[in-house]
């Protein structure tokens, strides 16, 4: 029984059956790579996880729970984070400010009414934002507007809102398009070492094959709606179906 | 100190300074004087612009930090009047329950209207509050006066009548609002200086003292972490619920605490002149909060004060100058210069008042997008670079800012 | 008391609409106030200081001080009226505040000027809670109201239309609407007519087409448009567009009737108002001696004949004036006891009281009609008939005006 | 903030080829940020240019100056396309000298569909590929023409994004990370399809993190580090160049 | 039965103003986005294009009338207008007469001059602007247009009659056997608005302009990079806009008299209008336009105000209220359009 249980999802689009009875069960602890061609369905998978879609039929449990029916910010209460295909971060506000949401969220819930503290005197909400800005290596940006980074960096920054959180299940839509090869190679290794550290499960969208071969402890590739297969890595690599319709020759 | 950084210390302190001396600083000139005609240390005034101020402040909480752009606010400054001038009605003309009273019933409503209102965002929220206040008018203007159960007092206004319970009322204390005794028309200095006159009001000492902890209110709340979730709500909704938290509550706080502030504003409106009239709760007098929060410049803590005094001014002073006052200004000059000064300047003041204020306000959004806060921080910043020397600080010789090569 | 003239000069606050819709007939009265000034102050030809019936003023302004004045707009809203009569008290030194143009800011101004310790010299405010339920010690009105209107208007009615009437009224949905439509309603029930249906109409209107429709099948003969200003114009041209006037009802030809009216609102409502009968305060047209000394200075400084509102500025002002001189002082309480019961006459409208009990003045009332061939851009009435005071007096406690609670409470002179 | 441009590494450009596209000390700000400061290059006619560089380093920013949009503000320098002063104009006249540029964030327009984004490319001249042929290069927009843009996948919306550009005839293709977040295959598609670009005289320019990539396809290559050129030469001296693809590309 | 179809047509009527209104202001503020508190004053504008026309035609050479005397006792001076001079009484009177009609063909080119310089003066620096700046700005621009018109025209209203032979009312009840008396002009008005309505939405239908414009407002930069010139067409739509709003303007004098405020009034409404049809929807703006009149219209009847006393003040600001909370973008409103 895996921390995240998806049974039986269907989404339709109008005309376009954008997920077809997907079942996916991830097991705990590990890194689970979900790849496919454009328009698979992946992303809106991982909407349904989250709460931004609701699914037509079936069901999604995490950790024995449905996640089906709560909000957003229910479910990332429940220990789900996601990095969003594109950068979804508090572009008026500084880098700095961004972590510190996060962080708050996680230590008071839903909601507080803290309207007198000031956000400078909780010593440990700044440590904890700090700390986490030099582990992806952006402690020189932390007085930037976020608008104005960079794209890469938007991810990096997106990426570190969603890890100080430390949810249990951390859901990556393509989190290094777009990032320097180093800065890419640095995140595989973020997220080994975070993994080593402590428990996370991570489900991972990507399309760049070096990352997913690094990371991955299984992988599913979807089409058309529909996972086509699921296996390790090593088979994946291996499956001529795979490599004409998703790989090509990069496999 | 007070918990707040240095910046804002001095900020605070600065504005308890300018409110305190208000007085002296809004009457420069000699009641003799032609210029007399600016002055503005006169107490209605000087209360106006504090009570407004108040009430911008809070409108500045929700539309500077969430953006969200209420069109209603007048709503809760007509309500906050309307429930003092009643516990004066029925209680008695201390202000303290009346504006205790305008506070909580002004928080009622906002609850009310803000969690209707607040299920939509951008402007569909607007029209959603502007049709509340609206109708707030049109119920308070005439069916709420209907003579069988009469709120308002329709287009009379609200007021007391010698015949009203006022239970609490003893003998000895003023006929009129009052602090314990402590009468809120009466000045309790009058300082002649020269040809310079001075008055200290009781009233506007309250709320000057009222604004004082407001304003302090204010800025501990934008610092606050509650304040930096309301500004996230702003920037990025989507990203705020994927964080776990629900923006609802956060913008129904903020919904509230400004309707409060516009509820405490209509209370002392009351407290100073205890007549509360529907037109308060007009389309145009929420046009006017978001006129002035804007103008002085939104999101910022002490923009919302200055263009709250700004537009009050000039409804009170610039309205006064007629043709008189006008010829008395040039009578130095040979008389045929006197009259073409008199019908140059004639349109834009006395009953062209409208037309000077329309033209400032087109000016100062064209050219100070930040709104006055804005032009403040540019003569600082002018003032600040006259030290320096006059080098450009980015590489001059190598990329001027005009160049013929690049049209812009 | 507040604000006594101690210098040369004596300074008034002319606190009248300078923005809005009813800038316009505030412009009139600043103009009239200032004409008063210059008479008071020896200028100009005098006006009616010289038909005044009292003798005291001499054109020296007012006890020897130089009469000075301060505008102020009121923008027809209360809180605006108030914020700039409390600016003319605090910051200018008025001693006596006039002027307006509707009954809810005459209202909250005279309330005011009770409490700050001034007089209040109202200026056009029609409603009968004015000198009514609102009287107060400070506060005098020149200008008539709703039931005066209704008690002059109801016998030439009935002269002209005859007592067997079906009345639909048409009312603006607040305070003022509502004393005039009451007012009326009683006038005219009691010659005889039934008032088939009242409907209220918001202050937001603009247009009244959909409150003109029903009018048509409800069998009513008599349309009384109970609106003032922009209001009353578009109801008005709007009843008349929607064919009332050519109608045949209960075999009577269908009339329409606007209890008050004003020179400016006639010409805002063009060729709708030929013929329509309404009731007024002054009109230019009179041929008394007051009436023509006043048109006439008022005409030649500004080339054209003063409204209603300008008279009853003017005359205020003049008013003010003498019963200062005739008490000698400048204190509220004292300038009130000198103009309590105060008779006179050469000011328009006959003979005049200002009755000491409610502060209202008892003067002719003029019935009007929309001119059929006017000969200027003025000419739109025609006076029908002058009303005498007697016919529109009314006890002090009537129950349209308080009834036996209302009372003027203590005059104040301030401090 | 006083970096001059230093020629000397450029000085070998010249006479090869006539200049198509020729950017010459260009300097360029966000606001108050100094960002380009100072860059010259140029691109031969018919050619592919590889412009290369970490996040941050100002590749976007060269893309958008040459694209004459709004922001950046170009203070400064000269650029010239087909003897056409492209500096002295507006973006709307920079498109309709030949510029075409393929944003990396897509910009598809909100609320219009697949085919209206396409027809709105079309509307003045002068007028590219046609849409049926455009179908014919990417089948997957050709069946979602009738869907909102914006609700298109990643890749689907990086088609588009490529489409839109060639249905205008364009003299140079400013492609701002064309692969990101596409599947292989796709990939492998594009690139094929750049190829055909180049065969029909199009010049290109291409920003790409995937550099290997970029550099295989590119005849020549340009590097960008923080606002400045550190490298200006062919592809091929790139990928021998082993202390330059550590240094600035990290490959 | 009678009284029914006669509130309705009543409701089409008002009707047709708040939706010729809406249909300007979604141009602007559904399309461009900015947020025009001058739409009103546009439609003041072209109110007094028929007044300043009319004042034109009627302009007057002055003889002295020795047997009559005016209100100081000095002869008369009687007014004579040069048209009447010029092409006699009956000619001159017939022009004068046909002012209004006449307006339309001279508001067109002014208001469209109008709206072009003031998008090009004004507007066109506060696109990328918030929207709160937008208002500020526009309605300073609103006070300054009305402060002019209340200079030279004065706050009172001023009557602008239809021409005499559109004076009246017919029965258009008559072919049914129903009494049904409804005034010419407001007939004119209804038909005027549907053609107007008619026309610019061929326009923006049967052009690429509509959708240009709409995609200039969703991302400026893209479609600037698509070769589009879209300032120009922004600047066009604007003009078009404020054509509109004046034409409303003009046809709507005789309804009822102009005066200067009158754009304040409508803008409210208006703007609640628009955002109930649905932002940046053209039909959604007419039908809600002619929903809320026709609300409107019932709520005044004697049977809803005593049913629900003052009903007829709130109806509309109730209405946009439950419409907007069971249909999150109004009627007919768009994803994505001006949403934040
Ligand atoms: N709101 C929507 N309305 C209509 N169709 C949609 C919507 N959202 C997604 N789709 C369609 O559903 C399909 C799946 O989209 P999805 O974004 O999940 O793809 P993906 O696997 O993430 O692809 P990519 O790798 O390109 O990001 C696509 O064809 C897309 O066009
Ligand atoms: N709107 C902006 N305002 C201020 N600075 C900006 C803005 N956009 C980008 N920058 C800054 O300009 C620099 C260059 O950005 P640019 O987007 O050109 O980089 P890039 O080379 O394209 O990087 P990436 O590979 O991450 O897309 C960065 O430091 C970035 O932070
Ligand atoms: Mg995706
Ligand atoms: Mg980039």
């Amino acid at each position: 029984m895996g921390i995240l249980e998806v049974k039986g999802v269907n989404k339709r689009f109008g005309g376009l059956q954008a997920l077809g009875d997907v079942n996916l069960s991830v097991a705990e602890n590990t890194v689970h790579a979900i790849i496919g061609p454009n328009g698979a369905g992946k992303s809106t998978l991982l909407n349904c996880l989250v709460g931004k879609l609701i699914p037509d039929t079936g069901s999604v449990m995490f950790d024995g729970q449905s996640v089906l029916g709560r909000t957003p910010y229910e479910i990332n209460q429940m220990g789900i984070s996601r990095v969003f295909q594109t950068p979804e971060i508090f572009g008026d506000l500084t880098v700095f400010e961004n972590m510190v949401i996060p962080a708050f969220a996680k230590r008071d819930g839903s909601f507080r009414m803290h309207a007198f503290e000031s956000v400078a005197s909780e010593k440990d909400i700044v440590a904890h934002a700090e700390e986490m800005l030099t582990e992806v290596n952006m402690q020189d940006k932390i007085h930037m507007h976020a608008a104005s980074l960079s794209r890469g960096d938007k991810r990096r920054l997106e990426m570190a809102m969603c890890l100080l959180q430390e949810p249990r299940l951390l859901l990556l839509d393509e989190p290094t398009a777009g990032m320097a090869r180093a800065d890419t190679n640095n995140t595989i290794d973020l997220l080994k070492e975070i993994k080593e550290k402590r428990d996370i499960t991570i489900a991972i969208i990507e399309h760049d094959m070096h990352v997913v071969f690094s990371l991955a402890d299984r992988i599913t590739v979807l089409a058309q709606g529909t996972p086509l297969v699921e296996d390790s890595p090593e088979k994946i690599r291996g499956n001529p179906k795979v490599r004409e319709a998703y790989l090509g020759e990069a496999a | 100190m007070l918990g707040l950084n240095k910046k804002d210390m001095t900020l605070l302190i600065v504005v308890a300074i300018l409110t305190l001396l208000a007085p002296f600083i809004l009457n420069p000139f000699p009641v003799d004087s032609g210029m007399a005609q600016f002055n503005a240390g006169y107490p209605d005034l000087m209360q106006r612009f504090v009570i407004f101020g108040i009430l911008a402040i809070g409108f500045n909480i929700l539309f500077g930090l969430t953006g969200y752009l209420s069109f209603g606010h007048a709503a809760f400054l007509g309500v906050g009047s309307y429930a003092a001038v009643w516990m004066f009605k029925l209680l008695s003309y201390n202000v303290v329950p009346a504006i205790l009273f305008s506070v909580i019933l002004a928080g009622l409503f906002s609850v009310l209207i803000g969690y209707v209102s607040l299920r939509r965002s951008g402007i569909y929220f607007s029209i959603l509050t502007l049709a509340f206040a609206q109708m707030s008018f049109a119920l308070a203007y005439s069916v709420l006066s209907n003579p069988k159960f009469n709120l308002t007092n329709g287009e009379t206004g609200l007021q007391v009548y010698a015949d009203d319970p006022q239970i609490l009322h003893r003998d000895g204390l003023p006929d009129v609002p009052h602090l314990f005794g402590w009468a809120m028309r009466d000045n309790f200095l009058e300082l002649k200086l020269g040809g310079w006159e001075f008055t200290f009001n009781n009233g506007y000492y309250l709320c000057a003292a009222i604004l004082l902890v407001v304003f302090y209110l204010s800025i501990r709340l934008f610092r606050s972490p509650f304040g930096l979730m309301l500004r996230a709500v702003k920037s990025n909704q989507q990203r705020l619920n994927y964080t776990g938290l629900n923006p609802k509550p956060y913008t129904l706080a903020a919904f509230i605490i400004s309707g409060m502030y516009a509820g405490l504003a209509g209370g002392l409106l009351a407290s100073m002149d205890p007549l509360a009239g529907a037109e308060r709760m007009q389309w145009t007098a929420s046009g006017e909060i978001v006129l002035m929060t804007i103008l002085g410049g939104a999101g910022t803590l002490i923009g919302p004060v200055l263009g709250a005094g700004f537009i009050k001014y000039f409804e009170n002073i610039f309205s006064k100058i007629n043709d008189n006052v006008l010829h008395q200004w040039f009578s130095f000059m040979p008389d045929g210069m006197e009259d073409f000064l008199v019908f140059i300047v004639h349109p834009f003041v006395g009953k062209g008042w409208h037309l000077t204020l329309g033209i400032l306000f087109m000016l100062v959004v064209t050219f100070l997008p930040g709104g006055l806060v804005e032009g403040g921080q540019r003569l600082g910043r002018l003032v600040r670079s006259r030290g320096k020397k006059p080098e450009d600080p980015k590489d001059p010789e190598h990329h001027p800012k005009e160049t013929p090569h690049v049209a812009e | 008391i507040t604000n006594n003239p101690t210098g040369g000069s004596v300074t008034l606050g002319f606190n009248v609409p300078q923005t809005g819709p009813y800038a316009d007939e505030g412009a009139d009265e600043l103009r009239a106030y200032e004409l008063a000034v210059e008479h008071l102050n020896g200028g100009g030809d005098g006006g009616m200081l010289n038909t005044f019936s009292s003798k005291v003023l001499d054109g020296t302004g007012i006890m020897g001080k130089k009469v000075e004045y301060v505008t102020g707009d009121t923008q027809t809203k209360s809180d605006a009226a108030r914020a700039s009569a409390k600016s003319m008290i605090e910051k200018d030194g008025a001693i006596m505040i006039t002027g307006g143009s509707s009954s809810g800011v005459a209202i909250a101004v005279q309330g005011l000027c009770q409490e700050a310790g001034v007089i209040f010299m109202a200026g056009l405010t029609h409603s009968n809670d004015t000198t009514g339920k609102d009287r107060k010690a400070n506060g005098f009105r020149h200008f008539f109201n709703g039931y005066m209107s209704g008690a002059a208007l109801a016998p030439v009615l009935k002269n002209l239309y005859g007592d067997d009437r079906k009345a639909y009224h048409l009312t603006a949905d607040y305070t003022w609407g509502w004393t005039q439509q009451e007012s009326i309603a009683a006038a005219t029930e009691a010659l005889g007519w039934e008032t088939v249906n009242n409907v209220l109409t918001p202050l937001a209107s603009t247009d009244f087409s959909s409150y003109i429709a029903p009018v048509l099948n409800s069998g009513a003969d008599v349309l009384v448009l109970n609106h003032y200003g922009g209001n009353m114009v578009n109801s008005l041209t709007n009843a008349v567009q929607f064919g009332l006037r050519e109608k045949q009802v209960n075999g009577k030809n269908f009339e329409i009737v606007v209890p008050l009216f004003s020179r400016l609102m006639a010409r805002g409502a063009g060729e709708n108002i030929k013929g329509i009968v309404g009731s007024t305060n002054w009109h230019w047209s009179l041929q008394d001696d007051g009436s023509k000394a006043f048109v006439k200075s008022f005409g030649e400084k500004y080339g054209f004949p003063p409204s209603q509102a300008a008279h009853t500025c003017y005359v205020q002002t003049l008013l003010y004036a003498d019963a200062v001189t005739r008490a000698g002082s400048f204190a509220p309480c004292d300038v009130a006891a000198a103009l309590e019961g105060f008779e006179f006459d050469g000011m328009g409208n006959g003979k005049t009281l200002y009755r000491a009990e409610d502060h209202q003045c008892f003067k002719d009332v003029l019935v009007v009609k929309g001119k059929e061939n006017p000969q200027s851009e003025f000419d739109l009435l025609e006076v029908v008939e002058v009303t005498p005071a007697a016919q529109v007096t009314y006890p002090p406690n009537h129950p349209m005006f308080g009834g036996d609670e209302a009372s003027l409470g203590q005059c104040n002179n301030g401090a | 903030m006083n970096v001059k441009p230093d020629f000397s590494k450029n000085a070998n450009l010249a006479a090869t080829a006539p200049a198509y596209l020729s950017i010459y000390d260009m300097h360029a700000y966000y606001g108050e940020s100094y960002i380009i400061q100072g860059i010259s290059f140029n691109v031969h006619e018919g050619e592919i240019l590889a412009l290369l560089g970490r996040n941050g380093a100002g590749k976007t920013t060269t893309l958008r100056g040459i694209a004459r949009m709004d922001d950046p503000q170009v203070t400064y320098g000269e650029i010239w396309l087909d003897h056409q002063h492209l500096h002295t104009m507006k973006s709307h006249q920079a498109a309709k000298c030949g510029i075409g540029l393929v944003p990396e964030d897509r910009s598809i327009i909100p609320g219009l569909t697949v085919e209206e984004n396409l027809q709105l490319a079309q509307i003045v001249e002068p007028i590219g590929w046609s849409i049926d042929r455009l179908y014919d290069l990417f089948p997957r927009l050709g069946e979602r023409r009738k869907q909102e843009g914006v609700t298109l996948s990643g890749g689907e919306q990086q088609m588009l994004a490529i489409a839109r550009a060639l249905a205008r005839d364009i003299k140079v293709l400013l492609l701002d990370e064309p692969y990101e977040g596409l599947a292989p295959v796709i990939v492998d598609e594009i690139e094929k399809t750049l190829i055909h670009i180049k065969e029909q005289g199009i010049t290109t320019v291409i920003v790409e993190q995937n550099a290997v990539r970029a550099l295989e396809l590119a005849d020549r290559a340009v590097i960008l580090d923080t606002g400045s050129i550190v490298f200006d030469g062919t592809a091929a001296e790139v990928l021998e160049n082993a202390e330059l693809r550590s240094e600035y590309l990290a490959i | 039965m009678d009284a029914i179809l006669l509130q309705i047509l009543n409701g089409l009527d008002k009707g047709s103003a708040y939706a010729l209104i809406a249909l300007g202001l979604t141009l602007i503020f559904g399309t461009l986005g900015v947020v025009n508190f001058a739409h009103g004053a546009l439609f003041m504008l072209g109110a007094f294009c028929a007044v300043t026309l009319q004042r034109l035609l009627s302009l007057s050479y002055e003889t002295i009338d020795e047997t009559k005397t005016d209100f100081l006792g000095n002869p008369l001076k009687v007014k004579t207008p040069y048209v009447e001079g010029w092409f006699g009484p009956e000619v001159g009177g017939a022009i004068i007469d046909w002012a209004v009609p006449l307006s339309v063909i001279i508001a067109i080119p002014i208001m469209v001059g109008i709206g072009y310089a003031m998008e090009r003066g004004l507007i066109k620096h506060f696109y990328k602007r918030p929207h709160a700046d937008q208002i500020l700005v526009t309605f300073g621009l609103a006070i300054v247009l009305q402060e002019i018109v209340k200079y030279f025209f004065g706050a009172n209203p001023i009557q602008t009659p239809p021409p005499d032979a559109l004076l009246g009312v017919v029965n258009i009840g008559a072919a049914f056997g129903l009494e049904i008396a409804y005034p010419i002009w407001r007939m004119v008005y209804f038909l005027f608005s549907v053609a107007i309505i008619g026309g610019v939405f061929s326009f923006l239908q049967f052009t690429t302009f509509g959708m240009v414009v709409r995609a200039g407002m969703a991302d400026r930069e893209t479609v600037g990079l698509l070769g589009i010139d879209i300032d120009k067409r922004f600047t066009t739509m604007f003009g078009l806009a404020a054509a509109v709003a004046g034409l409303a303007g003009v046809m709507y004098g005789p309804i009822n008299p102009p005066n200067y405020h009158m754009g304040m009034d409508f803008l409210v409404l208006s703007f609640v209008v628009v955002v109930v049809g649905g932002m940046g929807s053209l039909p959604g703006a007419v039908l809600a336009g002619f929903m809320l009149g026709i609300l409107e219209s019932f709520a005044s009847t004697t049977w809803a105000t005593t049913t629900i006393p003052g009903i007829n003040q709130i109806i509309i600001y109730l209405v946009a209220i439950i419409v907007l909370l069971t249909r999150p973008r109004g009627l007919m409103g768009r994803k994505g359009v001006m949403e934040d």
